[in-house]
């Protein structure tokens, strides 16, 4: 029961403010919006019993939609995207564009919706969910020990990966210094 | 591995209904209650009496993005770190302590030195950038 | 709950995010697209880790995507913050300095 | 996840016969709808008679004892000892106007003070009041807590961004990224914590520590003695106050981010801090000074013994709520690159350090504490001279 009332307000949650980021042209309200969706998507987490990534999911996005904002803000000094032509969305910047995203749209939703529609032929039976679906299993020692064991080398080298983003973030941000030997 | 309901979320979820009902009953009390005289020089924002010239938003100083993004960095990597150290001592217990202790080492050097990179290349000063040329 | 429901709202995330990217200019929102499509990815791993299989490879696989994620949030800001400094504008179709026609 | 509220009824019997009688009498399995009721009524005894008072009395507590350490008498009129003033201010703040400026982003700037609110209260699901009476033992315990609470940073951020003010950007700016920065030296004190205790809910946190100071945390280990401070200061600095209260620093930048709010907006955006510093203090409490365990695990299993442990948790978060105080009108404010050095240059390293150096203790030694170790050592020692 509550399963399912936390499924709808999440996937509400989710869609109504996915929809939002792209329809507001107000880049602070979209990275709200981006921030609702994340929180929705932390929501649908916890209803597939991944407490601990929708919390990770909450912790990461939470503070990375702090620093869109400060970006969002401090480099667009918050003017709206320029209105081009006149669309039922005005964020959706010009005609071409606008085209070409919505073709892209089309042809991944019917691509997807294709294989969607396979599966629900072949029928989900076979899935394993356990008999009563509110109940989870706690995974957080799970996911330790086989961070520990199977895929430790995904962790060590996200801390290489992490490490290049570090340096690479701070050497292409830093200002230039001055040539002064 | 211990198996729990999805009931144990409910309270977040009522926690969160009962704030939002908190404050919106506050402000329902207030606009009851409250005075509406609002004037044209009450509602200006606050800039020492004088009328604010200009839009606040506007261009800051580039080191708060570079603290941004090595907190984005760092945030990732120690919610990276919650699991592994949470099983450490179960590790630790079983006998394979050395292992768990070798690859969180491994994995909090690779960290450190790019904290030391940064901190040996100035990113983490504040006061730096006054002797910086600002790029036109 | 079955498996579809999750597909779908992932679909749709995706299919947003692909929006996002395409049509706008600026390229923050860009990079909000990005995430969005990120997280879409990472929401279909868990639910098929729930639904269709006995192990959390799945969580393991959504957890790498948000450090993805987060790295190449850094790493695109950077480069954004550069851009401006240099072009005094975060508009895409100002970068076009490869383009011989400019 | 075993512990919490439910868990802790279902050990009686009157709360399975009522489970049982009204699933007969409604003819389904009513455990989750009880579980919402009690859920519902202990959240709300928890927030209009715990929260509320202690974000109330904090403001009191704040000017009595700032009053006190500058030899002055502070508020006394408002009932004995002026203790009702809280209630005053409270009128006070829903009979001011509610004013948005004009050019203000209206959206986010009512949503602000919501996200604060928000942010702090979602963390009380977790608060370990006692073994029995914390509302759920999330199995991501302390990491839940320290996500949710990140949302403050959020609400002060886009509190200075709404009400399109110098003031208020510029207090906004500080805040953001002083939370920000000082999210790192708490984490990484806590992950040490959590190290130690080889879990992430507090249930298992508290659990591996005793009524006793030698078991606490604190004194676990020199590491861990170090990282209580790092995380009290980081603490502090999360919570924005003195001397790190550079976001609403009343000489420089007038309120910093709250400048703009009235009312009761600005009573929610103070409402949260204060609830804000309480949940840090209980955090500190219930990681390093042993939480809610009485000494000698007294009247353990007892209906009584849940009282003993809300008297033990409560002493010590207030004990520590009160040095909070006494920090906010002793020490004077630092600038805005001393803040960032001390935490990116010293909390930050000794952090992880700490970290380290846990991760090293728990191999050598296998987790004991020093005071076994020593304890050992004078066994073997006095068993070897004879």
């Amino acid at each position: 029961m509550f399963l399912t009332v936390l499924f709808f307000l999440s996937a509400t949650l989710t869609i109504a403010s996915g929809i939002m980021v792209v329809v507001v042209r107000n880049l602070m309200h979209s990275c709200m919006a981006l921030l609702g969706c994340f929180i929705g998507v932390a929501g649908l987490y916890v209803t597939l019993g991944a407490n601990f990534i929708a919390a990770v999911q909450f912790m990461v996005y939470v503070g990375g939609v702090i620093i869109l904002m400060l970006f969002a803000i401090m480099l667009t000094g918050n003017k709206p995207e320029e209105k081009v032509g006149s669309f039922l969305l005005p964020a959706m910047g010009n005609r071409r564009t606008l085209t070409w995203g919505l073709i892209t749209a089309l042809v991944f939703f019917l691509s997807v919706g294709k294989i969607l529609l396979g599966m629900f032929g072949i029928g989900l039976g076979k899935k394993t969910a356990p008999t009563d679906p509110s109940l989870f299993e706690s995974t957080v020692d799970e996911i330790g020990t086989l961070l520990l064991t199977d895929h430790v080398l995904a962790f060590e080298m996200s801390s290489v990966l992490l490490l290049g983003a570090l340096i690479g973030a701070a050497i292409i941000a830093r200002p230039e210094t001055s040539k002064e030997k | 591995m211990s198996v729990y309901s999805i009931d144990v979320f409910m309270p977040v979820l009522i926690l969160i209904a009962l704030t939002v009902g908190v404050v919106l009953g506050g402000h329902f009390l207030s606009v009851f209650l409250a005075p509406k005289k609002s004037s044209k020089f009450q509602t200006t924002p606050y800039e020492c009496g004088e009328l604010p010239v200009g839009m606040a938003w506007s261009m800051f100083n580039v080191r708060f993005y570079v603290v941004g993004l090595i907190f984005i960095i760092f945030d990732v990597e120690s919610v990276l770190m919650f699991p592994v150290v949470s099983v450490f001592k179960s590790f630790n217990d079983m006998g394979r302590g050395g292992l768990a202790l070798i690859e969180v080492l491994i994995f909090m050097l690779i960290l450190i030195s790019g904290m030391a990179y940064c901190w040996r290349k100035g990113d983490l000063d504040w006061v730096k950038s006054y002797k910086r040329k600002q790029v036109e | 709950m079955g498996l579809a429901p999750y597909l779908i709202i992932s679909m749709i995330l995706f299919i947003l995010g692909i929006v996002v990217m395409m049509a706008r200019k600026n390229i923050i929102a860009i990079l909000l697209g990005i995430e969005l499509i990120l997280n879409a990815s990472a929401l279909n791993f868990v639910a098929y880790s729930r639904f269709l299989t006995n192990n959390i490879d799945g969580h393991i696989f959504s957890l790498f995507i948000i450090v993805v994620a987060a790295a190449e949030a850094a790493v695109g800001l950077a480069i954004v913050i550069r851009f401006f400094q240099v072009r005094k504008s975060i508009h895409i179709d100002e970068a076009v300095w490869l383009n011989d026609e400019v | 996840m075993n512990g919490g509220l439910i868990p802790y009824l279902s050990g009686f019997d009157w709360f399975n016969q009522t489970i049982k009688s009204t699933s007969a009498f409604l003819s389904f399995d009513t455990t989750s709808l009880l579980s919402f009721l009690i859920y519902a009524v202990f959240a709300s005894l928890l927030v209009f008679l715990v929260l509320m008072p202690i974000g109330g009395l904090g403001t009191y507590a704040e000017r009595k004892i700032s009053a006190d350490l500058q030899a002055r008498i502070g508020p006394n009129r408002v009932g004995p000892y002026g203790i009702l003033q809280f209630l005053a201010d409270g009128i006070k703040m829903v009979l001011k106007e509610d004013i948005v400026p004009v050019g203000a982003d209206r959206f986010v700037f009512y949503l602000a003070p919501l996200l604060a609110m928000v942010g702090v209260f979602m963390t009380v699901a977790v608060l370990p009041l006692s073994s029995g009476l914390t509302m759920v033992h999330l199995d991501i315990g302390v990491f839940y807590l320290l996500a949710v609470s990140s949302l403050v940073g959020i609400a002060v951020f886009l509190g200075g961004y709404a009400p399109n003010s110098k003031w208020s950007l510029l207090g906004g700016m500080r805040g953001a990224s002083q939370i920000i920065s000082y999210e790192i030296p708490v984490v990484i004190s806590v992950l040490a914590i959590v190290l130690l205790s080889g879990g992430m809910s507090f249930d298992v946190l508290v659990g591996s520590q005793g009524g006793l100071p030698h078991r606490w945390f604190l004194f676990h280990n020199p590491f861990t003695f170090l990282a209580f401070f790092v995380y009290f200061v980081g603490a502090l600095a999360e919570a924005n106050r003195a001397p790190f209260d550079l976001p609403e620093a009343e000489s420089e930048l007038v309120s910093g981010y709250h400048t703009e709010y009235t009312g009761m907006r600005f009573a929610f955006f103070a409402l949260a801090e204060y609830v804000e510093v309480f949940v840090l203090c209980a955090v500190a409490a219930a990681l390093f000074l042993g939480g809610y365990n009485v000494p000698g695990e007294l009247l353990k299993d007892h209906p009584l013994g849940q009282l003993l442990q809300l008297g033990a948790f409560f002493t010590k978060t207030l004990i520590l709520y009160y040095v909070v105080i006494w920090v906010r009108w002793t020490l004077p404010r630092i600038r805005v690159d001393q803040l960032m050095t001390i935490c990116w240059k010293y909390l930050t390293p000794i952090a992880l350090f700490n970290l380290v150096g846990c991760a090293l203790w728990m191999y050598c030694f296998d987790g004991k504490s020093i005071v076994s170790l020593l304890f050992e050592s004078g066994v073997g020692a006095a068993s070897g001279g004879h």
